[in-house]
């Protein structure tokens, strides 16, 4: 059973690397510029619901890390010059994982809701800090101009420097989730009270899985800067953690890939919606709530139920 | 004999209700015993204090020759203490064989590695196996834990609590819910758990022939007191006991 | 700074903090005995914003009478909203999670639907008769709309603490609060009771929206505007505390007043300050209902 | 599940009712790729733009387009998202082939866009977004400019304190502005104009409220206590009318001299404020109903209204603008294809626009890429001919159109590498 799901996985890596490595072939940088941001947004998605999903962790502060990433990049570009831009990566993901060290100690102490809340109120905080402290982040102005030097500047090449990040990053997730490390924060999720009877301590593998995701949220931000070639404060704004949330439900919070999907499906619709009608928030909003209410597995949930249901309908004609 | 464990007057109050009051017992290596008492006598508030969900006002606890009293569950749990629950509590979204595996890896001091995959870990894996063996869930392995019955989910509530290898085992009502067939086959089980696994057992118990069947000692608490301590036959014999409590069911 | 100054000042702060207040009563007012954190009571706000402006200018209402009509039309909405969407989430695992993704969806949709109705032009309204002007002693300029405002808001708390503590509807939403299921045994018509008490709070939001108005623009967007700060208020003052988000925006009001007298460079930072400080050493607000604190 | 099946196809459908929205391309078209937010508080602005581009297209259409071509507008709700902007205007350049990026309310959202245009030698015109950085800072060849920017409005305002000293000395001032990039650019440039004047000034108070706050009244009793002689804001839409509101009946416009030169003469602050708005407050605005009373403004106006049953605020007068320049600049290179030899045309382009006053005609200065516009400021008085507004502005200062733009100097110290390199 399990090499015939290893087969599958191995089969569905393939096919996933395959389709994102033949997009610059439509030569189409607007479709490029959609992979790309797919990818990058699938990574913050799958990395996010490592926190909710898996270990129960809903975080409604995710921007403050994916802002983090963008803004390491933007601020070292903008103060040290372009050639800074891969060191302004390696800051943001590094600050992002002393910040996340350091607020979890802080928002990790309350559980449920009010971790949920606690998480907003800190990501507001950063946003208004941004928004407000002109002078430093160019608040609402943005940073714009972040192309990196060299090679990476072409957006081809920069498109397959995401790819290799971004596949070698939801790798990573992916066998973090198998793990026994995995194993034990699905456990904290379904009953934390009992992993303390494993002999494990609830807080401290919440922190450790907040750090990781939130340093992934902060490489998704950092990445996105040179996608757009600028950064704003919009990226931390409670949006932000909104829309990954989102495709996290969207996608299916049980199913790895899930919210990956759930990235693909919102930045497509995002787009079609905005392209054709300025009632974009009623039809998201509409969406968004046909998912909650009627099919709270999400897309590959649902249709991992259903493929589950043919069979053993299927199974039970046969029995007959 | 050192004694396993060793309480000695144990306090535990909520707001002005004494729950548990002045309790001192030990339990000798290797005894399986019984701790006994009406609905609401302070056993679960007892066991609670002893695996460190609940810390005593006063008195202390003595576990392997030290002091335990205070320390965190986990922390306690690393020393060699197991428990099941009274209310089965197991990880239910996950298969059989992962509730009691996550226990055998937190033993072996793997649940921190990010990478290599469960099947990687072959000793832990083979002894959650052996464990779902001896307690006769070795064909449900690949099901969800929700998908149990009653029953068995009590059992792989015990499994998992053996993956941890505990020296000291703490049982909440093994039987609760069960029925009579069922509680006598549990009863078989857990005195052969206790053998083939050298354990210290303690556990607590309304099913008198499971009581009175498998416990070397019992220890009957009332209204938080420790009210008589002593082997199924003194215990039987003792008015106290039965005045208070074990009354016509004798 | 002479003392007529402070006064000012003081009431400066008042008529903030009342009117924070206002909007995160009803917040925490759904928080305390539903569990529902409501995300898009600042859409009911808006609503009744709009509703008031519509009473008010196109009926040639009278100004209270469109508070109330705000309040109304705010409160059926929200009875609505939870009667068809809320209620079939209650009790799913990740129920917190679905519910802000269902409250987020409802901002989406109400402020489109106030866009279709109403249009994106800014609408105003003016204050009520009587309240236009100001109370003048000495140095003192106190405007009298500000003061009914703050008298309003006492108003509210006032009613409120006799609702909830001494009437039987109120006690058995607090009691719904602290066990769902329990008084669903004892014959409480639990889902009705949960549908009332959204319809007030949302009911709550409708009737500030109203009040506010005069003092602001009405506009898209202005629940979202207002869900943050409310959303602090109700965290410091301790989810679901009904007293903690009164004292949670007296305090933020007033430190934001004296801030802006003192610091005026500084001032924006402070309420946060408050809020970060508040957060470190109390997680769960100054004020936590006792149930919480355990969690 | 059958309720499960129903919305399926609900939303199946309602998903395929969106597609088929897209035109049947024509051979001979200029397209051109608007982006304005029209949701939220700036909404507004965005709705009354795209009105007044369609406006302008249906006017040049009507008369034939221009050397046989006509004039396309694709519009999208940038839902002022920077972010979002940027992929849109990808799609506009490399799938939709607009000839021209266009439009832009947030400063922000114009400076991640103007980085696209960049990039892809795609020319965009801003019609709307203030931040002097545009044109000067983060100027490259292919952005232009057909409203006025902050610095513009600013200097005006300098010059028009300059005048109220003459008249009636005063001393001491203090600035209110929202907490973020616009609000501070708005106060470093007043008062680097007001030393360019050589005004004497004395600074009693700043003060910062965040964006879109609720409440002013700690702010107005502070100001009171300042005692400024002049009061400058810098707030903008719902903020500039809670702040007029709540400012009403503590006094505070008979105490001083309420000044907003870049914001706050919208029409959207007298049509919200009505009789609550004092009367002679000093304002102004990238555009008035009422000023300058020719014909074609009256007519742009009164056109405006016929089209969309309301007046509009400042910003649709920004795009219809920037539709004839696009159409002035095809006209003269007669194709919409050649972005260099356009950008040559564009470069110095005179435009007679319904804010010229008579004598006057509006053009793009050839080295920042600003147009180039006489600024008027004007005092609150009574005048009901715009509801739902009782006030507009009148007792008009006119200020010339070259003294308010940036000096060399400024330009040498903030101009980008592509101004400074065309400088020499």
């Amino acid at each position: 059973m399990e090499a015939a799901s290893d087969k599958k996985a191995l089969l569905f890596w393939g096919l996933f690397l395959v389709v994102f490595a033949l997009v610059p072939i439509s030569r189409n940088d607007y479709y490029l510029a959609m992979a790309n941001r797919i990818l990058v947004w699938g990574m913050f998605a799958v990395a996010f619901n490592m926190l909710f999903g898996v270990t129960g962790m809903l975080s409604f502060g995710q921007a403050l890390f994916f802002g983090l990433g963008g803004y390491g990049v933007g601020l070292m570009v903008k103060y040290l010059g372009q050639a800074w831009f891969l060191a302004g990566l390696g800051a943001g993901v590094a600050a992002a994982a002393v910040v996340a060290y350091l607020l979890g100690y802080l928002v990790i102490r309350v559980s449920g809701v009010f971790f949920t809340i606690l998480t907003l109120a800190f990501g507001q905080l950063a946003w208004q800090i941004t928004f407000r402290w002109y002078r430093v982040t160019g608040g609402d102005d943005g940073i714009q101009g972040l192309v990196p030097t060299g090679i990476l500047g072409d957006h081809i090449v920069y498109y397959y420097f995401c790819l290799i990040l971004v596949a070698c990053s939801v790798w990573f997730l992916k066998r973090l989730s198998a793990s026994p490390q995995g194993l034990i924060l699905r456990c904290v999720r379904q009953n934390p009270a009992r992993v303390r009877f494993l002999g494990r301590r609830v807080r401290r593998n919440q922190r450790r899985i907040y750090v990781i995701s939130s340093v992934f949220a902060a490489l998704a931000g950092g990445l996105m800067a040179g996608v757009d070639n600028s950064i704003h404060t919009n990226m931390l704004n409670w949006t932000t953690s909104g829309e990954v949330i989102l495709m996290s439900v969207l996608g299916g919070i049980h199913q790895f890939f899930g919210p990956f999907i759930g990235a693909a499906v919102i930045k497509v619709i995002e787009d079609v919606v905005g392209a054709r009608t300025e009632y974009w928030s009623l039809i998201i909003g509409l969406v968004m709530m046909t998912m909650v209410l009627l099919f709270p597995r999400g897309l590959v949930g649902e249709w991992v139920s259903f493929k589950a249901r043919m069979r053993s309908g299927g199974a039970r004609k046969e029995g007959v | 004999m050192q004694p396993i464990l060793e309480l000695s007057g144990v306090v535990k109050a909520f707001g002005g209700l004494v729950v548990t009051d002045e309790v001192s017992f030990k339990v000798l290596p290797g005894e399986i015993s019984a701790i006994i008492g009406p609905n609401g006598a302070g056993k679960t508030t007892l066991f609670n204090q002893i695996t460190g969900a609940l810390k005593p006002d006063r008195g202390s606890i003595t576990f392997q020759g030290t002091d335990i009293t205070g320390l965190d569950t986990q922390e306690i749990v690393a020393r060699g203490m197991g428990r099941a629950f009274q209310i089965t509590s197991i990880f239910p979204e996950e298969t059989v064989l992962d509730n009691v595996r996550v226990a055998c890896l937190s033993r072996a001091g793997h649940t921190r590695q990010p990478l290599k995959g469960l099947g990687a870990y072959k000793s832990s894996t083979e002894k959650a196996m052996a464990l779902l063996t001896s307690l006769g869930l070795a064909d449900q392995a690949h099901r969800l834990a929700f998908e149990l019955a009653h029953g068995d989910q009590k059992l792989l509530d015990i499994g998992v609590a053996l993956g941890l290898e505990p020296k000291l085992l703490l049982l909440d009502e093994p039987t609760a819910g069960m029925s009579p067939e069922e509680r006598h086959l549990t009863r078989t089980l857990v005195q052969k758990l206790w053998k083939e696994f050298n354990l210290t057992l303690i556990f607590i118990e309304h099913d008198m022939d499971t009581v009175f069947g498998i416990a070397q000692v019992v220890r009957v608490l009332q209204q938080g007191r420790l009210l008589a301590e002593g082997t199924p036959d003194e215990i039987r014999a003792n008015p106290e006991v039965v005045k208070a409590y074990l009354g016509e069911e004798l | 700074m002479d003392s007529s100054f402070l006064l000012v000042q003081f009431v400066s702060g008042l008529t903030m903090a009342t009117l924070l207040f206002l909007v995160a009563s009803g917040l925490t007012l759904i928080f305390g005995v539903g569990g529902v954190f409501n995300f898009a009571h600042g859409s009911f706000y808006m609503l009744g914003a709009y509703l008031a402006y519509t009473v008010v200018s196109l009926a040639h209402g009278n100004f209270w009478v469109a508070v109330l009509a705000a309040g109304l039309g705010a409160g059926v909405a929200g009875m609505i909203a939870e009667a068809a969407f809320l209620r079939r989430i209650y009790g799913r695992s990740e129920e917190g999670g679905f519910q802000i993704l269902l409250t987020y969806s409802l901002i989406l949709i109400i402020d489109d639907l106030v866009k279709l109705v109403w249009g994106t032009e800014y609408k105003s309204l003016s204050r009520p008769a009587g309240f236009t002007g100001s109370l003048v002693i000495g140095d003192v300029t106190l405007p009298s709309y500000n003061l009914a405002i703050v008298g309003v808001g006492l108003l509210v708390v006032v009613v409120a603490w006799w609702v909830l503590s001494r009437t039987r509807p109120g006690r058995i939403a607090r009691a719904t609060a602290l066990d769902r299921e329990t008084m669903g045994v004892l014959g409480v018509n639990v889902p009705l009771t949960m549908t009332l008490v959204f319809g007030i709070a949302t009911a709550l939001g409708g009737i500030t929206g109203a009040l506010a108005a005069p003092l602001r623009s009405v506009t898209p967007g202005a629940g979202i505007e207002v869900i943050i700060d409310s959303l602090i208020v109700v965290v410091l003052g301790g989810m679901g505390n009904f007293w903690g988000a009164w004292l949670a925006a007296l305090l933020l009001g007033e430190v934001n007043a004296i801030a802006v007298a003192t610091v005026p460079e500084w001032a924006s930072l402070f309420s946060y300050l408050v809020m970060v400080v508040t957060l470190i050493f109390k997680p769960e607000g100054l004020f936590a209902p006792r149930q919480v604190r355990k969690v | 599940m059958r309720g499960k099946a129903w919305a399926l196809v609900a939303l199946a459908l309602a998903m395929a009712m969106l597609v088929p929205a897209v035109a049947g391309a024509e051979d001979k078209v200029v397209k051109i790729g608007a982006l304005y937010p029209m949701t939220g508080r700036a909404g507004l602005y965005g709705l009354d733009s795209v009105a007044a581009a369609e406006m302008a297209i249906a006017e040049i259409n009507g008369k034939g387009g221009v050397k046989g071509y006509k004039l396309e507008l694709i519009s999208t709700d940038s839902q002022a998202k920077p972010d979002y902007s940027v992929q849109v205007a990808k799609r506009y350049i490399t799938s939709d082939n607009v000839h021209f990026l266009f439009g832009v309310v947030s400063s922000g959202v114009g400076l991640a866009l103007t980085e696209v245009s960049k990039q892809y030698k795609k020319i965009f015109i801003g019609t709307d977004h203030a931040s002097t950085q545009l044109t000067v800072d983060k100027l490259q060849p292919y952005y232009f400019r057909v409203s006025n920017n902050t610095f513009q409005s600013m200097a005006a305002g300098a010059l028009d304190l300059k005048e109220r000293q003459k008249a009636k000395p005063w001393q001491t001032i203090a600035y209110i502005g929202p907490d973020y990039a616009y609000g501070h650019d708005q106060w470093n440039e007043l008062k680097y104009n007001l030393d360019r004047f050589g005004v004497k000034y004395k600074v009693v108070g700043e003060y910062w409220p965040k964006l879109a706050a609720p409440d002013y009244t700690a702010f107005i009793t502070s100001i009171i206590k300042d005692k400024p002689d002049i009061l400058i804001s810098g707030l903008w839409g719902g903020d500039t009318v809670a702040f007029i509101k709540q400012a009403l009946p503590y006094g505070l416009f008979q105490k001083t001299l309420f000044c907003s030169p870049d914001a706050g003469g919208n029409y959207e602050v007298m049509s919200a404020t009505g009789d609550e708005l004092a009367l002679g407050l000093v304002l102004s605005a990238r555009h008035h109903n009422n000023w300058p009373g020719t014909e074609a403004n009256k007519k742009f106006v009164s056109d405006f209204f016929k089209k969309t049953g309301r007046y509009p605020s400042y910003s649709a007068e920004g795009a219809y603008a920037g539709v004839y320049a696009i159409a002035q600049a095809v006209e003269k290179v007669g194709n919409p294809d050649d972005a260099e030899a356009l950008v040559k045309a564009f470069e110095g382009m005179k435009l007679k626009l319904p804010e010229d006053p008579d004598g006057f005609t509006s053009y793009i200065d050839p080295l920042t890429h600003q147009i180039v516009q006489v600024q008027a400021i004007g005092e609150t008085v009574a005048n009901k001919d715009f509801p739902p507004a009782t006030r507009m502005l009148g007792n008009w200062k006119i200020y010339k159109a070259q003294e308010i733009l940036p000096p060399p100097e400024y330009l040498k110290e903030h101009g980008s590498d592509y101004l400074k390199g065309r400088m020499k």
